[in-house]
Formats: structure tokens, sequence, C-alpha cells
């Protein structure tokens, strides 16, 4: 690209605000923080944004609420020019997406909070679909393969409870049967008893969604009493490389060939983007963050499509680039790019474009969460994900409320 | 119940709850990681040292930071914070050094066995050993060795103990020493158990410890083997019954009960003779 | 700058009346209380619900009632739940226990009912918690968020001064002083006409009054509540707060507030090299804090503004700096 | 009249000199000098607060010494930790603190031979013998003993470690008149034994009649010294020496209660 | 009971495990009067004033102060009947200073009601400023004004007795229970405190029950000893009837 015009003026800054300590610190040290480093070198690389290069600061949303907070007027005290905000995890969203709202700052998040999916905040969007219809999406991918009766054993941080209700509603109303239904505490030394119960109610399927460490375990625990026959199925808690490593490690190597299933809200593998997103991933953190996933993907993605959205709109200024969002995204009479170099081109050639980055298009709705739908993946023998078939956003809701 | 044995003693001798234990569970895994994986020890020296290591440190932690701030008088309330303060920098330690991801440490053999009708793993049979033996090893030590009785005595009035001729350093650094092996030893366990951990995997356990410890009599190393089968007995009982999300809230309830029945715990505690009533 | 300032003076303001509370049971009575988030939760929850609408479909939480009630109402009902169990749950405890075996025992209090509202959603929403919480007054600032913070922080600050003066009066009063003798040597104090369990209760129900206080406005400005916002280990800053500050002590409590929560608690991330390691910032911030502690405990092991001795007017002619005898500090907590 | 030997080394001699110490900053023994050998009972008298127990503190290395020193057997003791100077055969009763209050009287006991585990069973019983009240008693804890059992207690446990000097601060406090008999009568057994036994007791008749040689001490300082018998005809003076240099001033006591 | 009776204790048994610390033993003290109670060490004195003040729960038997029954009350309501007791071992609160002692002494303080206390400074100071007084002037008379700024803690053994005296008397109690108030006082204080307690005897009519096993110092005092013998009591009379009694002599005098 144009790499010669050398970023000129202040900075563009991005911040990526996620927990960066506690028993959390995982999400923004390994799954929000690089993806959005690595945009940023690429688009730094390329001349910046509009010639201002642009600067990744991080906020540690801390462990609460309350922190979370504080840490936001804090960020927005020590960075009055913030241009845009990466990150924004379920647990505080309730009580920091207001604020940035409020100060205007356009925000892409992967919080899949319940209570945001009719929301009119104007600076805020998803990168990913709501939990409740992750939840159906679950429940649907479920029967259609024929499990009529199933086990739930999810853990209880709030953005996998919170798949809880639609899934067991949809699975129930389309004639499932939940037979167990366990919040596990996360990080126990042992889930036996938990496992016992799912082992004596004769599952034909069981709905697991937890940390990866508590996977580890709790897959350890389902080897030693004997029910890994049993198929599981995730979402996007488990869309991450370190589960399916530690379920792996658990239980010795990827034996659990086609009954290790996955519904991803991203559509990684069909994505034009994800080879390339991939490629540069590998060369910077080959081993440090582990492997691509969609979750950084989508991350990614987040960082570019801000970008873009600034240069469609030739301007930095929030309140103006902001509604420039869904052009760079959802674009029908847009040309298709898939990283950043493209589309600045484009669009300083005065084109349309529709961004299709590491994760599918994203096209969101009216209340800004993407409406694209749902793959089932299953994890083969050497560990790589296989599509089996696409959910359609419309078919899940559908499935979802009737 | 290997812990909450070494965690009475610590309590029982020297008068202080160590809020850092956990943190030293932790970490005992992680040397023992780092012994077995990028040194490529076999597991027993890699576990022996990895063991000894922990005690060391903990005398070192009683040498260096707890005596000094009890010969300033500072008891309890406040020890709970000074060893609140180091448990948090033994774990954003481990968390800086080896990073905030979780390992795994694995064992060969993870086929059940059934003995007597349930259903258990080599690595558990190796625990159940060790911990008896260990037990079996601490009992005597309690009651046919002087160093036991002289434990007892620092523990109720240590200036009186040391005007009665007794090393009470020396006995302390031993009590720290060899609550610390037990500590690795439970760590080890642990990770051997749990089949991952991070930095923060020994913290879930400290009010589990809390709850044993206080059941059993403070100071009770007995005490505490009989409430750790008490409180995992009813935590299983509960789990099976109603959620097992909730075995801890039964297990404390259970706590409570015992302790309005009676306060002192349910065994006599190492600092009470054996006429010692409710005082 | 301003809005972050403000931010930080309310924090203060709410922090003070948590530790302020906490200054009554453990410095002025003793009472090793560690489960008193327990308080600061239920506050919190009860002033939320208090102030929500009632539970629809459209809120998307789970909980079990919501009464629309205007302020100051959601805030007295929440000080008045914290009273009430503080009343159960000294009923509970102060009865025959003491010590060791009374710290756990709130403990265990306090993980029952953490991990009750935690794991069973109809009640308060579970781990997702509460938000959306109303804030009071609201309607009469200007829609903007910086000129409600101004207003929030006069409330707060209020609020802080009134709960400063109670404690001065409830510690620097015949009332203070029997709490006191208590704390030093029950059946003494037994033996002079006092009557420790009352002494014991009062104190507790009042502090947990403050505690719940202090709950429902970090609720009500964060506008959200959730368990983490009062699990177990925040007990440690507020201990802190009284180590370095002073036990016993109202001021040193304001300033051992002001140190822990304003200077380690937000100062750390302005050093420079904190910028871009985030991880860093907290592992720092718990070392400082930390070896703030153990320094203090070091040097100045009662606190920046140790307890006062009681002083009376006339007759200071023989006044010698003696400090208290240590080897009977806390000899009371033992039990 | 007794000769009073010279400060050379002598077997089994303690000699205190010129010993200062005190609480934090306050001086409390500003130079108090006490000497006491084998055969002897030295005793030890002074007001309220006189520094008598904070005197014996110091000799035990409970309290730092800011100066003086103090000499057991011609070897210095000062910068010693009080359990290093109970194994060099110096024995302490405590005037308040005196007892493991927890542990029962024969753990008492067996802590108290924890130095001299050597014949530890057969002083055990020798003590039982003496104070039965103690044998009766043995498996019950020391907290519910009697005033005056615990005060035996204390003073059997320090005997158990077999010590060649001990030093009582108010062995006789809150025994009865017979028990205090038989105790006096013990400890002259043990002087006869060859111990050496340095007394502070505030029962002063009881002392002087049976001690070799008496100091008094009076705000931290040697005030005067003589044997037993010479303080004992001069009784009625030593209340004026005790008022003299105390704070007290029992004068206005009685005078300025209006109640 | 004769209308003289102050306290009037029937059969009183304490046990402990096994042991029977007090044994059915009655007492009856008149109003106005000096009493002691001697015994060997063991008899069962302390807990017997244990029982009365109710620290110590009884099995068997009755205690009345006053004409009213206190059996089964706490301490501190016995306390705040006017009987007051004090401890054979120390039991000062040590991290308030001296003075500060004195002052939390006095029963049914305006300012102890925690609404007062709180909402209304203005009742009870004037009656703090009466307590100062009055505890200075009794601090004076137990030679410890020059400490009364110091922590109680830090006093030496005989002073925290005194202090422990001292802080009774505070409470303007009807009558005082005092359990060897003189161990590890120094010689000529206990004649002087001899005169002070005849003297409070004489011109207020506080009544006393004194434990002690100096017995000069009780000849000097008491009207009337009880002597009490392995839980129960054996007899009473004046010092010099007991001398002369027998089996007081071998049970105790030896
Ligand atoms: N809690 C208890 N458990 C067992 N025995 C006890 C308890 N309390 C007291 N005793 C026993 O009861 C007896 C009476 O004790 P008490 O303290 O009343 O004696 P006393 O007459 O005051 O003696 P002294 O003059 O030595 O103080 C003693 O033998 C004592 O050992
Ligand atoms: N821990 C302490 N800190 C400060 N001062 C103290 C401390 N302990 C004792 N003192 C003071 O030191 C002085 C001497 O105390 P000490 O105990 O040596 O007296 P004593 O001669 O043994 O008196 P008694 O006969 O009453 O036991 C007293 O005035 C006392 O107030
Ligand atoms: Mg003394
Ligand atoms: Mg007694």
């Amino acid at each position: 690209g144009s790499g010669s015009a050398a970023a000129s003026g202040s900075p563009v800054v991005i911040d990526v605000f996620s927990p960066f300590s506690g028993p959390n610190a995982f999400i923004g040290n390994q799954y929000n923080l690089p993806p959005v480093s690595l945009a940023a070198k690429l688009i730094n690389q390329d001349g910046g944004v509009l010639g201002h290069k642009v600067q990744v600061i991080t906020t540690d949303s801390g462990q609460d609420v309350g922190d979370a907070v504080s840490a936001a007027n804090k960020l927005f005290a020590q960075y009055p020019n913030l241009n845009g905000e990466v990150g924004i995890t379920s647990d505080v969203a309730s009580a920091v997406v207001p604020l940035f709202n409020t100060h205007k700052i356009p925000m892409m998040s992967l919080a899949g909070n319940e209570a945001l999916d009719k929301s009119h905040y104007t600076y805020f969007y998803r990168v990913a679909s709501p939990d409740s219809l992750q939840g159906a999406a679950m429940a649907q991918a479920a029967l259609k393969l024929g499990y009529k009766t199933a086990a739930i054993l999810m853990d209880n941080s709030g953005s996998t409870q919170s798949n809880v209700p639609a899934l067991v509603k949809a699975y129930e109303r389309h004639g499932g049967k939940v037979v167990v239904n366990l919040a596990l505490a996360s990080d126990q030394s042992s889930y036996r008893t938990e496992v016992e119960k799912v082992a004596a109610a004769h599952p034909q399927v069981i709905f697991t969604e937890t940390d990866p460490q508590t996977a580890a375990t709790l897959f350890a625990n389902m080897k030693q009493l004997g029910i890994l026959g049993i198929p599981t199925i995730g979402g996007q808690e488990v869309d991450v490389p370190a589960y399916f490593q530690a379920v792996a490690n658990a239980v010795g190597g990827y034996s659990v060939e086609d009954k290790f299933l996955r519904v991803s809200v991203f559509t990684a593998s069909k994505t034009p983007g994800f080879p390339y997103f991939q490629q540069e991933w590998n060369k910077i953190e080959p081993k440090k963050d582990g492997p691509a996933g969609p979750i950084q993907g989508a991350t990614y993605d987040a960082a570019n499509i801000l970008a873009l959205a600034m240069d469609a709109a030739h301007s930095t200024n929030p309140t103006v680039y902001v509604k420039y969002i869904r052009k760079v995204t959802d674009n029908p009479s847009g040309q298709v790019v898939t990283n950043y170099a493209q589309g600045a081109k484009l669009l300083k050639e005065g084109k349309q474009i529709s961004y299709q980055g590491a994760v599918g298009p994203l096209k969101f709705n009216q209340y800004n969460w993407p409406t694209e739908g749902f793959d089932l993946f299953k994890l083969n023998a050497s560990g790589k994900l296989v599509p089996m078939f696409h959910q359609p956003g419309a078919s899940v809701a559908n499935f979802y409320l009737h | 119940m290997l812990s909450a044995v070494g965690f009475t003693l610590q309590w029982g001798v020297s008068n202080v709850i160590n809020w850092a234990y956990v943190d030293f569970m932790t970490l005992v895994a992680f040397l023992d990681y780092t012994f077995t994986h990028y040194l490529h020890w076999n597991f027993w020296p890699a576990a022996i040292l990895s063991v000894l290591l922990i005690g060391v440190l903990s005398l070192a932690m009683n040498q260096l930071l707890v005596q000094p701030f009890l010969k300033r008088g500072i008891k309890f309330f406040n020890m709970l914070i000074v060893t609140f303060g180091l448990g948090t920098i033994v774990q954003y330690l481990i968390e800086v050094i080896w990073g905030p991801t979780f390992f795994s440490i694995t064992v060969g053999g993870q086929q059940p066995i059934h003995v007597v009708g349930v259903k258990l793993t080599v690595a558990q049979l190796i625990i159940i050993g060790v911990a008896a033996a260990s037990m079996v090893g601490f009992h005597l030590l309690l009651t046919r060795t002087d160093l036991g009785k002289a434990m007892r005595a620092v523990s109720v009035d240590p200036s009186l103990a040391q005007v009665s001729g007794i090393r009470t350093n020396a006995v302390l650094n031993m009590a720290w020493f060899l609550s610390g092996v037990l500590c690795g030893m439970a760590g080890l366990v642990l990770a051997f158990n749990t089949a991952s951990f991070d930095s923060t995997t020994g913290t879930v356990y400290i009010l589990q410890i809390l709850a044993v410890v206080v059941l059993g009599g403070i100071g009770s190393p007995y005490g505490a083997m009989g409430a750790a089968l008490i409180i995992g007995l009813v935590g299983e009982w509960a789990a099976l019954l109603i959620n097992p999300y909730f075995n801890v809230v039964v297990s404390l309830l259970a706590l409570i009960v015992v302790l309005l029945w009676r306060p002192q715990g349910l065994f006599r505690s190492l600092t009470s003779g054996s006429g010692g009533g409710t005082a | 700058m301003i809005t972050y300032a403000l931010n930080l003076v309310i924090y203060f303001f709410i922090d003070l009346i948590l530790v302020l509370s906490v200054n009554l049971q453990l410095g002025l009575l003793g009472i090793a209380n560690l489960g008193f988030m327990l308080f600061m939760g239920l506050g919190g929850y009860l002033g939320a619900l208090l102030s929500m609408g009632p539970n629809s479909s459209v809120a998307l939480q789970h909980y079990f009632f919501g009464a629309t009630l205007p302020f100051p109402l959601p805030m007295i009902g929440g000080i008045l739940l914290g009273m009430l169990v503080g009343l159960g749950v000294g009923y509970l405890v102060l009865t025959n226990m003491r010590g060791h075996y009374l710290a756990i025992m709130t403990l265990a209090v306090f993980m029952i009912g953490y991990t009750f509202l935690q794991g069973v959603v109809p009640i308060v929403n579970g781990e997702n918690g509460l938000y959306n919480i109303p804030q009071p007054l609201s309607a009469i600032a200007g829609a903007g968020h910086f000129s409600y913070q101004w207003e929030f922080a006069v409330l707060a600050g209020l609020l802080a001064i009134l709960s400063f003066w109670f404690c001065q009066r409830v510690i620097h009063s015949p009332f203070g002083r029997a709490a006191k003798a208590v704390r030093e040597n029950e059946s003494g104090a037994e033996a002079l006409g006092k009557n420790p369990f009352r002494i014991r209760l009062i104190v507790m129900v009042a502090a947990a009054g403050l505690t719940a206080l202090a709950g429902v406005l970090m609720a009500q400005y964060v506008t959200a509540w959730s368990p983490p916002a009062w699990s177990l280990t925040e007990i440690f800053p507020a201990m802190a707060a009284l180590i370095v500050g002073g036990r016993g002590n109202n001021w040193g409590a304001a300033l051992g507030t002001f140190v822990i929560y304003i200077l380690v608690g937000q100062g750390i991330g302005f050093i420079p090299i904190m910028a871009n390691n985030p991880n860093a910032e907290y592992a720092i911030q718990w070392t400082i804090f930390g070896a703030l502690v153990v320094a203090f405990l070091w040097f100045r092991p009662a606190g920046l503004i140790p307890e006062r001795k009681a002083r009376w007017p006339e007759r200071t002619s023989h006044r010698q700096a003696t400090s208290p005898p240590m080897s009977h500090v806390e000899e009371a907590t033992h039990g | 009249m007794l000769k009073r030997t010279s400060l050379e080394s002598q077997a089994g001699r303690l000699a205190v000199k010129n010993l200062e110490v005190g609480y934090g900053s306050i001086p409390i023994v500003r130079g108090a000098s006490v000497e006491v050998e084998p055969n002897r009972i030295v005793g030890i008298i002074g007001p309220n607060g006189a520094g008598k127990s904070t005197f014996l503190k110091g000799v035990m290395g409970i309290l730092p010494p800011r100066a003086g020193t103090v000499v057991y057997d011609g070897r210095p003791l000062q910068g010693l930790r009080p359990d290093q100077i109970v194994s060099r055969g110096i024995g302490y009763v405590p005037q308040l603190r005196d007892v493991f209050d927890n542990l029962t009287v024969a753990e008492n006991l067996d802590i108290g031979g924890h130095i001299a585990r050597a014949g530890r069973n057969q002083r055990k019983d020798e003590i039982y013998s003496q104070f039965p009240v103690l044998a009766e008693r043995r498996h019950q804890s020391a907290h519910t003993l009697s005033g005056g059992q615990r005060r035996l207690l204390a003073l059997a446990r320090a005997l158990m470690s077999k010590p060649r000097v001990i030093l009582l601060d108010e062995p006789s406090a809150g025994l009865s008149p017979q028990a205090m008999d038989t105790v006096w009568e013990h400890l002259g057994k043990l002087k006869d034994q060859g111990l050496a036994l340095l007394i502070v007791e505030q029962k002063a008749r009881a002392l002087l009649s049976i001690a070799d040689w008496v100091y008094v001490l009076v705000d931290g300082r040697n005030a005067v010294d003589a044997s037993g018998a010479v303080l004992l005809d001069d009784i009625a003076n030593l209340g004026k020496i005790f008022m003299g240099g105390s704070e007290s001033n029992t004068d206005n006591h009685v005078n300025s209660v209006i109640h | 009971m004769d209308n003289d009776t102050i306290l009037e204790c029937h059969d009183v048994v304490c046990t402990f495990g096994g042991v029977r610390a007090v044994n059915e033993a009655s007492l009856s003290i008149e109003r106005g009067t000096i009493t002691g109670l001697i015994g060997p060490n063991g008899a069962g004195k302390s807990t017997l004033v244990n029982a009365i003040s109710g620290h110590v729960r009884l099995d068997h038997g009755y205690v009345a102060f006053d004409g009213q029954p206190i059996t089964r009350l706490r301490p501190h309501q016995v306390a705040e009947r006017g009987l007051v007791r004090t401890f054979q071992l120390a039991s000062e609160f040590p991290n308030m200073t001296v003075l500060e002692n004195m002052m939390t002494a006095p029963h049914r303080q305006a300012g102890e009601n925690f609404f007062s206390a709180v909402f209304s400074k203005g009742r009870w100071q004037r009656e703090e400023e009466r307590h100062l007084i009055e505890a200075r002037t009794l601090l004076a008379s137990f030679g410890l004004q020059a400490k009364e700024e110091e922590y109680a803690g830090n006093l030496s053994g005989g002073q925290k007795r005194l202090l422990e005296l001292a802080r009774a008397l505070m409470t303007r109690p009807t009558m005082l229970l005092l359990d060897e108030p003189m161990a590890g006082v120094s010689g000529p204080l206990i004649d002087a405190l001899a005169d002070h307690i005849l003297r409070l005897n004489r011109e207020t009519g506080l009544t006393f029950l004194i434990i002690e096993h100096d017995l000069g110092f009780m000849e000097k005092v008491c009207d009337r000893v009880n002597v009490m013998v392995n839980g129960s009591v054996l007899t009473h009379g004046t010092m010099k009837e007991l001398r002369e009694d027998e089996r007081v002599v071998e049970a105790y005098l030896s």
C-alpha cells in the first residue's frame, strides 16, 4: 500500500477495556489486546488512519462494576481525545456502556448481555450475537442432530449462565428435555459429583461452556467416569484454541472425535479475510498467545472496522465517523475487502467497501448486533474444526421466539 | 485434609492465620511443573524437592516476616493482612514468571480402578497412601516427642515458654517448616487431581481449609482430619441431594450448626489441656 | 479531568463510610467480623430493588420485585435491611463465640449469602447482577453525566460527613468507652455492670447499617450491582485502610481510606511505565499495597493517627509519652 | 553478720551491676546492683512500682538492658535470649503470667523440664510429694486452679528445669499462711541444697526473717541493703524508706478520701 | 431473713467436672459490716465470689442481695444492683488509660445509652465532669494520680491491684466483694488502705466482703471473719475468736 506516507499529527487513540487482572485476566491479555495491537500495527504500516498513527492503550476493567466505572472515568480524564473503544466484557458492560455512550465513544464489544439486546445506545456495536440467541442456536443444533435429552453443565460466570434460560426454553419448546441442569463453580479440584449426576441421567447430549481451566478438570472427570462418549455442544465461550487444548490435555489427545461440537457465532473458516489474519498473527505472536481463533479474529476486525469508518468519514471525530460503521461492513453496493489496506485504498479512491475480515460479514441490525447466524463445527482427531452446517440468523431467531 | 492439618498447625502454634498458605499450595505445582517439564526430572525427585522447597519457604516466611511482626506485638487481624499481602504478591509473581495461563501436570494411569465399589484412579490411590502415611507420622511427632509438647507450650504463651527454657524460635520454625511440607504435599496432590492449575488455583481453597480447621478445633490436627472427613461427606451428600453448586453452602451451614452447638469446634485443640472446658 | 476527580471524590466518600463502619467493629470493639461485605452487598441490592421498576420481560433481568420508590426511601430501606441482617448475624455469632471462631462464623455466614445470591438467579439476577439502577434525584440535575456527578458527590459527601460525625460520637462517648472496656477485658467490664452482648450487638447493628449505606451508594453510583463488587477480598483494602490510618480513630480511618483507596488504588495507574503493562498494574498495585501495609505495621503499628488516649482537661503535668502495652494488644480478640 | 565476698568470679555467683532497664524510652531501673551466690537467699523489697519486676526481667533477658552487667558463673548473660539464660541454669517465676493456662498441671511441669530431660519424671514425682495439691490436680487445666495453687504450680514449673539460681517474683502472693510456710520451708531446703535464690517480695517481714541479705529498691535504685536480721530490727524505718522515694504519697491518703 | 442482712448465700454448690469447688456454703452478711473470708488455698473462696457475682453458675442453692434473689443473674446485672466485685487476677483494661479505666466504672451512665451517646451530648457531659472529679480524688488516695494518663497495662503488679480497687469504688457500690485486694501491695500501703476501707465503711456504710490471706490486715479491718474449708463455711467469728478455734488453727493457721 501507500506505506510511504508518514503518519503525522496526534495519534488516533483506541482503548482496549478488558479485565487484565484477576481470574479473567486471560481475556484481556490473550483475546483482546494482541489482536487489536496486530490490527494497529498493520494499519500503521499502511500509513495510519488519515495520516494519524493508531495508538493502542489499555484499561483494566478490574474485577467488578465498581472498578470498571472508576477505570472508565479515569480513562476519559486521561484521554479526552479517545477515538474508539474495543473490548468491554459482559461482566461490566451494563455499567460502563452508558458511560461510554454519554462520552460519545464508539464501542465494539463482544459482550452478549441480554440486557443490551434491545439497546438504543448509538455508540455501542457488538461483533457477536447475543447470548440468548446463542443459547437458542445450541438448542436448535442439538435437535437437528436428533438429541432429545440433554444435560447442561455451564460454569457460573455471567456470560455463560445467560445462555441458559434461552437454551432451556427453546430446547424444551421444541421437544427436547433437559434432564440435568447444573451450574459449576469455576476452578474446583473436581466435578465428580456433577459428572456422576450427569452419567446417571443418561442424556444424549451435554451442553457445556466453561473457562478452559474448568473444562480441563471437567473433561478429566468425564473420562474417569467413562462418559466421554456423550457428545458435547458449546458456544462462543469455548470458541478458543486454549479450550480445545485444555480438553485435549485432560483426555489425552483429541480422542473426542465427532463428539465434541461447538456452535460458533463467527464464521471464521468461511471468511475470506481469515487466512490473511492468521498469517499475520503467526508472524508476530506465534507462541505467546496461542493459535489464532475466531474470538481474536473478531476483536481484530473490530479495530479495523473503527479505522475504516474513520477513513470513510474522512474524520477521526467519533460523532462523525460513528455513522459510517454500518457503511463499511454491511454495504451491499460496496466492494468486498478482506483487510485494512485494501479498504483504505478503495475509500481513498472514493469507492464504497464491504469489509469481510477475519470473521464473517457483520450485518448489524437496528440494535447494532450482527445477524449473520451461527455455524456448527466439530473437532476432529487432529484438533481441526470441521464445519457441519450453517444456522441462519433468522432461523435461529424464529426458533427462539416461536 | 493434608492442607488443613498443615494450616491448623501454623494457626495453632503461632496464632497466625496464614492467608498465603493457599498461594504456597499453588506455587508447589508450578515448581513441580518446572522441574518435570523444563528440567525433565523424574516424578519423585521433582515432587520431593518442590515439597521441601515449600517447607523452606514457609520457614523463611516465619523467620523473616511473621516472627519479626509478632515480636512487635502484632497479632491476628493485622497478621491476616500481612499474610494476605504476601499471598497476593506470590500469586502475581507466579503470574509474572509463568504467565497468566494455566498448566497441567499429568500422571499416568488415568483409567479408573474399582476399589470396593468406588472408582478411583491410580493418582488418587497414591494420594490416599501419601496422606495416610504423613498423618501417621504427624501423630507420632505430636504425641511421642518433646517437640510436640514444646509446640503446644509456645502456642499458649510464647514468652512464658521462653523463660521456661524452650527455644521458641526454633520450635516455631520447625512448626512452619512442617506445615510448609504438608502444604506442599497438599498442593501437589491438588494439582494432580485437578488436571490443570493457574496462579489462582489455590485461592479457591482458603474457605474450605478454614472451615475444616475451625470445625476441627483450631490447632487440633486430629480435629482437622475428622472435620475434613465430615465436611467432605456433608458436601458430597448435599451435592447428590441438592445442586452440587451449593455444597459449599451446605458445608458451611454444617459448620455454623456445629459451632452453635460446640463453640470451640468438635475436637479438643492442641492448646487445651484434657480438663479444659470452655474458657 | 474534573469528571475523574469527582469520581474519585465520590469513591472516597463511599469507601470512607465503609471503612468507618469497619472501624466501629474492629477498631472500637475488636469484633473480628470477616463477613461485613455481606451487608454492603445486601444494601446495594435492596437499594437497587427499591428504586427499580417491577421486573418485566423488557428489562431482561431476573429479580423478584421492584418498587420504584423515590429518594431517599431506597437508601433507608437498604440501611434498614443491613441493620436487620446485622441483628440476626449478631444474635448468631455474638452469643457465645469469640476470637477466631467468631471470625470464621461471620465468614461462613458471608459465604452462604454470597453463594446463594450468586447462584440463585431469580432473586437478584445471580452472577450477572442488577443493572440500569436509577440514580437518586437524577431528575433535578441536568441531563449530562457531568452535572449529575456534582450532585452525587454532594450527596455522598453529606452522608459521609454525617457518618463520620455519628462514629465520632459513638467512639468518644461513655458508650464507646464501655465498648472499649468490653474489647479489653470482657469479664472485667461485666463486673462493672456493662452488658457485653448488648454493646456488641448495638455496635454490630449500627456498623451493618453504615456498611449497607455504602453499598446503596456504590450501587446507585455505578448503576449496577453484582457479586464481584462485594466479594470476600474487598475486605482487605478496608482493613488495610484501618491499619495504615489507625485503628479506633475515625480521622485515622479517613486518612487510611485516602491512602489505600485513592493513592494506592488509583495512583499507580498514573506511573508512566504502567501505561502499556495492563497486567503488571494490578500486580504492582497489590505489591505496593502489601508492602505498604507491612511497612506500616513495622514502623507505625498503631497507624498514622493512632487510637487517641482519652484525655480530660486539667492536670496534664505528668504526661508521659508511652506506647500501649504490646503484649496485651488484641488479647481481647483472642478470646 | 554475713561477710560479703568480693566480686571476683566465684562458681555459681550471679552478679548484677548497675543495671538499667526500661520500657521503650522510659527508664525504670536506673542502675541497680544485686548479687547472689549458692547457699544464699537474697531478697529484694521495695514499694509498688519501684522496678523490682522490671529488674528481674532485665536479668532474664526479657527486656534488653541499656547499661550494666549481668554476670553468672564468671560469664556475662546480657545479650542472651531468655531460653539461653534458662539453659545456663537460671530459673524464673514471673509475677503475673506464670503458668500455661490451657495446659494441664502435668504438662506444665513437663514443659518446665524441657531442658533437663534426665530424671524428669523423678523430679516430677518429688514435686508431687512435696505439693500434694498439684498431684491431685495433675490432669486439670492450669486455669482452673485457685490463685494459690497456681502460684505453687508456677514455682514447681521453674524448679523442673533443675536451676542453680532461681529468681522468684513474689512467690507468696495469694498463698495461705499455711502454704506460705510450706513454700518458705521448701525454699530453705533448696538453699541448703546449694541453690542461689533471689526473691522479690512484698511480705517484707517473712522475707527478712529468712533472707541472708536484702536489698531495698526504691525508684529503680538501691536504697539500702543489709542482712535480713538487721533490717528486721529496724522494720519501722523501712516504711519511711519506701515512702521517701516512691511516687505514692500515703500521708494524704486518708485525708483526701471524701466519697 | 432479717432486715439487716444484705447478702445471703444458702447451700451454694458449684461443681466443675468432678470437683466440688463450693460445697453447700452458706453465708450471711449484715449491712454496713466488713466481713472477712479466709481459708486454705483451693478452699473455694474465689469460686464462691464468682457464684455470687454471676461469673459462675450455681449447681444448687441460692443467693440473695438486698432482699432480692440474684441467683441466676448475669454478672452485669448483679453489678448494676450495687454488688461489685474485684478479681484475684488483674483485670484492668490494658489499652485504656488509668483515668479512662476509672471513668468506665460508674453504672448506668447517661452516655452509655446508645441514642443519647450519639444524639444528646449535653445530657451526659455534666455527668462526665462530676465523674472526673470523683475519679481523680480516688486515684489520688491510691497513690496513682501520677499515673492517670498511663495505659493501665503498663502498671506494675501492685499498682494494678490498687487500680482494681479504686475502679470498684468508683461504681458507688452498695457492697464490695474484694478477692485478695492486698496481694502484691507493699506493706505501708496496706496499712493506709486498711484505714481507707475502715473510713469508707464508717462514713458511707459501705458493706465489704474481703478475701485475704494477710491476717494482720484482716484483724485490723474485719468485724467478723468466715472460715472456708473444702468448699463450705466452717465457722465464723472475730479474728481473735478464730485464732482460738482449734478447727480453724488446724485447717488454716497450722
Ligand atoms: N473451672 C474449674 N474446673 C475445675 N476445678 C476448678 C475450676 N475452678 C476452680 N476449681 C477448683 O476449685 C477449687 C476452689 O478454687 P478457688 O479458686 O475458689 O479457691 P480459693 O479458695 O479462692 O483459693 P486461693 O486462696 O488459692 O485463691 C480449687 O481446688 C480449684 O482447683
Ligand atoms: N510495659 C510497661 N510499659 C511502660 N511502663 C511499665 C511497663 N510495665 C511496668 N511499667 C512501669 O514501670 C514501673 C515499675 O514496674 P515494676 O513492675 O517493675 O514494679 P514492681 O517494683 O515490680 O512493683 P510491684 O511491687 O507493684 O509489682 C511502674 O511504674 C510501672 O508503671
Ligand atoms: Mg512486681
Ligand atoms: Mg482465690
